[in-house]
């Protein structure tokens, strides 16, 4: 509701056809990086901001955010310190951040607790990507007593059906998976993608979060009406990899 | 009622979404075939034909004699096209395909022994094949790469993770969710979400039905307990369910004991205190795991059970007390293989050593007319240059210096 | 009458004299043990309890619809436990030994395969055993020495001639003239001298029995032809004799080409011109020899077909015209195999692809309503050192390099 | 017929107790050694010389045996060259020499034609080891129409009705194999041995030689008495290949 309610606010600013979301895997390169990255990535206009906590078996993530959750765990990342440094940043930043990671990292810390954790931190959402909404019941009433939404996700593979199956449920907004496959590889943002995107809006009236394989201006640009929010993630860990934190800030300039 | 895919608590199909819908024709197209008793007669049919099945159940005579106790029986799944019982499921899988008509297969392979499987069962239904294995594996089984690639299929090496098994796993569902159109992910043991522990049981059953008919004739009644290695459970579960049914036979699963169960070198996830519950993979089971849920490194001489999960039905039949488990260290394993070759004159696949470690533990302490089923799931031959390799051969390791500097010359 | 022991003019037992009490022996168990219908009955419940007989005959229905010819059906040899035809023989002589209560086995062995399945028939009946392989063999077949010797037998490199088969006979001979009290030697092929040719080819005419069951049962007809490779000639006679009294079957026996029967490196006996009538261990028959009657040097990227006899019975066979002879070319066999294992997901040993080379060549001539028989007297795993090597596999090379400099350091 | 009355004349004088034979691998280490050594052993005494026309499947010869005549045939001997060396050996010594080889030697040439010219070389027997009498009954009536007889073998393994029916083909004399095993070996003269020779005496009334494992001066004395020919094999070979040709003579010399 609240999740919902911030994305509409944000929208109805002039100007702002689009929102944007970015990625970012904790510890990995570091925690230090980590703050860099999100305080340009916050100075630069981005509403949302998915933290990644890592996981040893990222089974939905491709190569880069596989790596890069491989990366921050050899660096002796913990879950603890995850949840510390995010209650730094929500602290700091006034952003929508969101908590993206797979449902062990919930289990093993007592799923209670970590929404308990995650409510005390002021984390608006989850995304858990192996996490469908036929699983864990127990999750999804937490979900509802805590008030923080979890993102349910569509995919090109998803029927109309399906479709409003889920939007029954969903809360805050929807992320819309552009392709099929993992993150991080181009999409072809074609014909084919065009009536998937109005298959989208067409089953549910909450905002569509569109990502996998957003990586510059032109997606951002293409994206603009067809959805409400774009997601950057793998974009940004490629560019701190190869030109460090401070690229960052101009990129994110450069997207809208 | 139960939740279908779910073994007590254990189970379950923590899929990403965008595998809805090929899981919802799967979920259908596997209970039609199951509704349906030609698709089983075709099963056992291709099984006969093209592997070997029935196979058979050997009287290990002179271990019997030796240890003076129970008569030992052998489950002889070496002896299925490719060596190991891997071929049960991957052909019912691939029946599964045609009716499908899906055109490509992956699959994770550790020991490789999966991996040459459905390579094979790839061939023989003209299917393209791609299969996932961690660069460790790669490395240590070269020789089922070489037959793999041979089959016709694409191994692709797995370098992120682990690098083992796990990780294979991980990569293939990435291709799985690239390219679920024409594509079936042929998982090759009684995990990962459902339907895949159902469907894997229900093709590796097969033994179970045999070998129970077959003690029943050889023997005149039901053995007193049955042995299996564990590494996801499937050939386990094979055998298991000949027997699930009658209270009285004492099933035993046994898991790699690495350097021992204290050294944290194992892979024992039920036999050890160091498992617990865990979602990962796709399914809910007990895996070997830190605090935080990440999952740890594990160590077996045996590719094939050198795995952090285990089958959920495996889960919940040792929570209800129904399945023990134990554990076997290297050791042991390779004093059991050295034994069972020069006694019996049949080499079990490392994997499979691991049951007969335990079954000769116990054997003594039973009566000569009492009998015990070892579930033999392969054969060691494949394994050469792992086992040469344990028992420090010497003159295997000039053959290899010498093979090694020709070819570099 | 024909004597005893000849097939036409061919066979016979040109034995040392200190041998004439053990053939005397042999020849009476022999008899004894086929005339009493229970020996039969216990060799085939060994082979279904201990390997897996019947062994399957499967229809290979992509390459039948790829030639467009005969339904092309595979005799499935390799799915025996040991990999090969050699069990059958193996396993029945061992029967024959513990009638004769010898305590003591002795073989030759070229590919090493007869040598691999006597050791492990030893360890079963809990015979000492020693095992008489050529110094080129035991470089080329390390795997195989080294599964030998963990089965508990002894391997002695032979290093007299040209060190391979056929000088692993005279070695085997040498023991056995000097211990026959309580040693039997186990030869490996419907070679030497009487009663071998027809024990052996006794033994295993339970793949004959089978095969012609089969076709009968999956084809509903006899087959047009009955493809088999032949070294000594064990699984080509086995295979044959469920069919010799069909005279619309023609039977077709597959030799070495080797680099060519133009090239002098091969090892045909009767499809080429370069073989002659002689007798050398312990029988007469068509070797491949000089002028002077010196054995000449074979040559074939099977081990198992590189021998410079034939059996007798097969030469008569051929001489009758029952047999028709044919070779095929180390080239043509690698070609045959990349085949068969990309399209049937089967994986023929270097000798057995001699008779795939040659269905493959005559099938698309045939009727789509003929079916043939290939017999597949074993599998290609066992073979990957030489396999791999005969399709230059890089990869393979790197693993061997690697492996052999870590064992160097 | 001939062979045994040359034999029984040779016994028949003082002294002679008993009668030596030795053994040559025709072209090992080459013919104009053997020429040297058949010449030794002429001088010293040696009553018959047994000429091995080398085969390259010695099945029933021992390790030195097979050797030299794997190496005689590397070294290029042919069988031809055997028999020219042969008769020009028979023309030159006054001595009663022998074939031995195996059949497939003569099968190769000719049977007849290999009678043929023994005859005509002047050998005065055949030693074919892998020849029972059971086997090509046009071997043995060539061998009585030449009258080059086939020596029998008896073996430790022999029966004494086995003895009997070979005594009964047999003519020149009878080679008694001491023990078990192939050519090159120690024997144990033992009681045992003793009763196998008193078994091949009982068979026969034709002269017994005795032959594997004798190699000295011992064995020859306890051979006296119980046999009419001891058979040197191995042990001269041996002496050429340690200390040349010129050893020979005073080994012979040194044996009665
Ligand atoms: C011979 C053999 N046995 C057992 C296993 C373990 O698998 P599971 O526990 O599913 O039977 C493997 C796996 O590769 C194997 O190759
Ligand atoms: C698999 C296989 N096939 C065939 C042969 C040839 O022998 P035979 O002609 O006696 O069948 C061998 C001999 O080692 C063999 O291993």
């Amino acid at each position: 509701m609240q999740l919902e309610q911030t994305i509409r606010a944000e929208l109805a600013q002039p100007g702002k056809d689009i929102l944007l979301m970015t990625h970012i895997v904790l510890g990995y390169p570091s925690l230090a990086v980590n703050r860099q990255v999100i305080k340009q990535m916050v100075a630069n206009g981005v509403e949302l901001i998915e933290m990644q906590i890592p996981f040893s078996e990222p089974m939905a993530d491709g190569p880069t955010i596989v790596r890069a959750n491989q990366e921050a765990l050899e660096a002796g990342t913990t879950v603890k310190e995850c949840l510390a440094f995010a209650a730094e940043m929500a602290r700091e930043h006034d952003t929508t951040f969101l908590f993206m990671t797979y449902f062990n990292i919930l289990y093993r810390y007592g799923v209670e607790a970590f929404f308990r954790k995650a409510k005390e931190i002021g984390i608006k959402g989850f995304i858990i990507p192996d996490l469908p909404p036929e699983e864990e019941e127990e999750f999804w009433q937490l979900a509802r007593q805590y008030e923080i939404p979890p993102i349910l996700i569509y995919a090109p593979t998803s029927t109309a059906q399906r479709m409003q199956e889920l939007a029954a449920s969903a809360e805050g907004f929807i992320y819309c998976v552009a392709r099929k496959g993992v993150t991080g590889k181009q999409t072809d943002f074609d014909a084919s993608f065009a009536d998937y995107m109005a298959r989208c809006r067409r089953s549910t009236t909450l905002p569509l979060a569109v990502g996998f394989g957003i990586s510059c201006r032109e997606d951002i640009t293409f994206l603009t009406g067809h959805a409400d929010i774009g997601v950057i993630g793998t974009a940004t860990i490629n560019l701190v990899d190869a030109q460090g934190p401070e690229a960052v800030g101009p990129f994110i300039a450069g997207l809208r | 009622m139960q939740k279908p895919g779910y073994y007590g608590k254990w189970g379950g199909a923590y899929i990403p979404e965008v595998l809805y819908e090929t899981f919802k024709d799967l979920n259908a197209a596997f209970a039609a075939a199951k509704a349906d008793p030609t698709f089983w007669q075709e099963f056992v049919d291709l099984m006969a034909t093209y592997s070997c099945r029935p196979t058979p159940l050997t009287h290990a005579a002179n271990l019997s004699r030796d240890f003076g106790g129970a008569q030992i029986f052998v489950k002889r799944e070496d002896l299925n096209h490719t060596g190991a019982h891997k071929a049960n499921n991957v052909m019912g899988q691939g029946l599964l395909v045609k009716r499908m008509g899906k055109t490509r297969v992956i699959a994770e392979t550790g020991a490789g022994q999966h991996g040459v499987a459905t390579a094979t069962m790839a061939a023989k239904f003209g299917l393209e094949c791609t299969i996932y294995m961690g660069e460790e594996d790669v490395r240590r089984q070269r020789p089922n790469v070489f037959w793999m690639e041979k089959l016709g299929a694409t191994v692709v090496t797995v370098t992120s993770g682990s690098k083992t098994l796990k990780d294979a796993i991980n990569e293939a569902f990435r291709d799985w969710v690239s390219r679920m159109d024409d594509t079936h992910y042929v998982m090759g043991t009684v995990c990962g979400p459902h339907p895949f522990p159902e469907m894997v049981a229900w093709f590796q059953s097969i033994i179970g039905i045999e070998a129970r008919a077959q003690i029943s004739k050889q023997f005149g009644k039901l053995p007193s307990r049955v042995y299996a290695c564990v590494g996801g459970g499937s050939n386990a579960m094979g055998i298991f369910q000949g027997f699930l049914d009658e209270p009285q036979v004492e099933l035993i699963g046994v898991e790699a004991g690495g350097h021992g169960l204290d050294s944290g070198r194992h892979a024992a996830r039920l036999a050890s205190q160091d498992a617990s519950p865990g979602v990962a993979q796709g399914y809910h089971t007990m895996f070997l795991q830190n605090q935080e849920g990440q999952m740890m490194d594990t160590y077996s001489v045996a590719a094939g059970l050198d795995y952090v999960g285990v089958s959920p039905i495996l889960t919940d039949l040792w929570e209800q007390g129904r399945v023990r488990f134990e554990a076997a260290t290297d050791k042991e394993v390779m004093a059991a293989l050295e034994l069972t070759m020069k006694r019996e004159g049949i080499i079990p696949a490392l994997e499979s050593s691991h049951a007969f470690v335990q079954a000769y533990k116990e054997a003594p302490h039973m009566q000569p007319d009492e009998a015990l089923i070892i579930n033999m799931s392969g054969r060691g031959d494949k394994d050469i240059f792992t086992i040469a390799q344990a028992f420090n051969d010497p003159s295997w390791k000039d053959f290899i210096i010498t093979k090694g500097a020709e070819y570099a010359a």
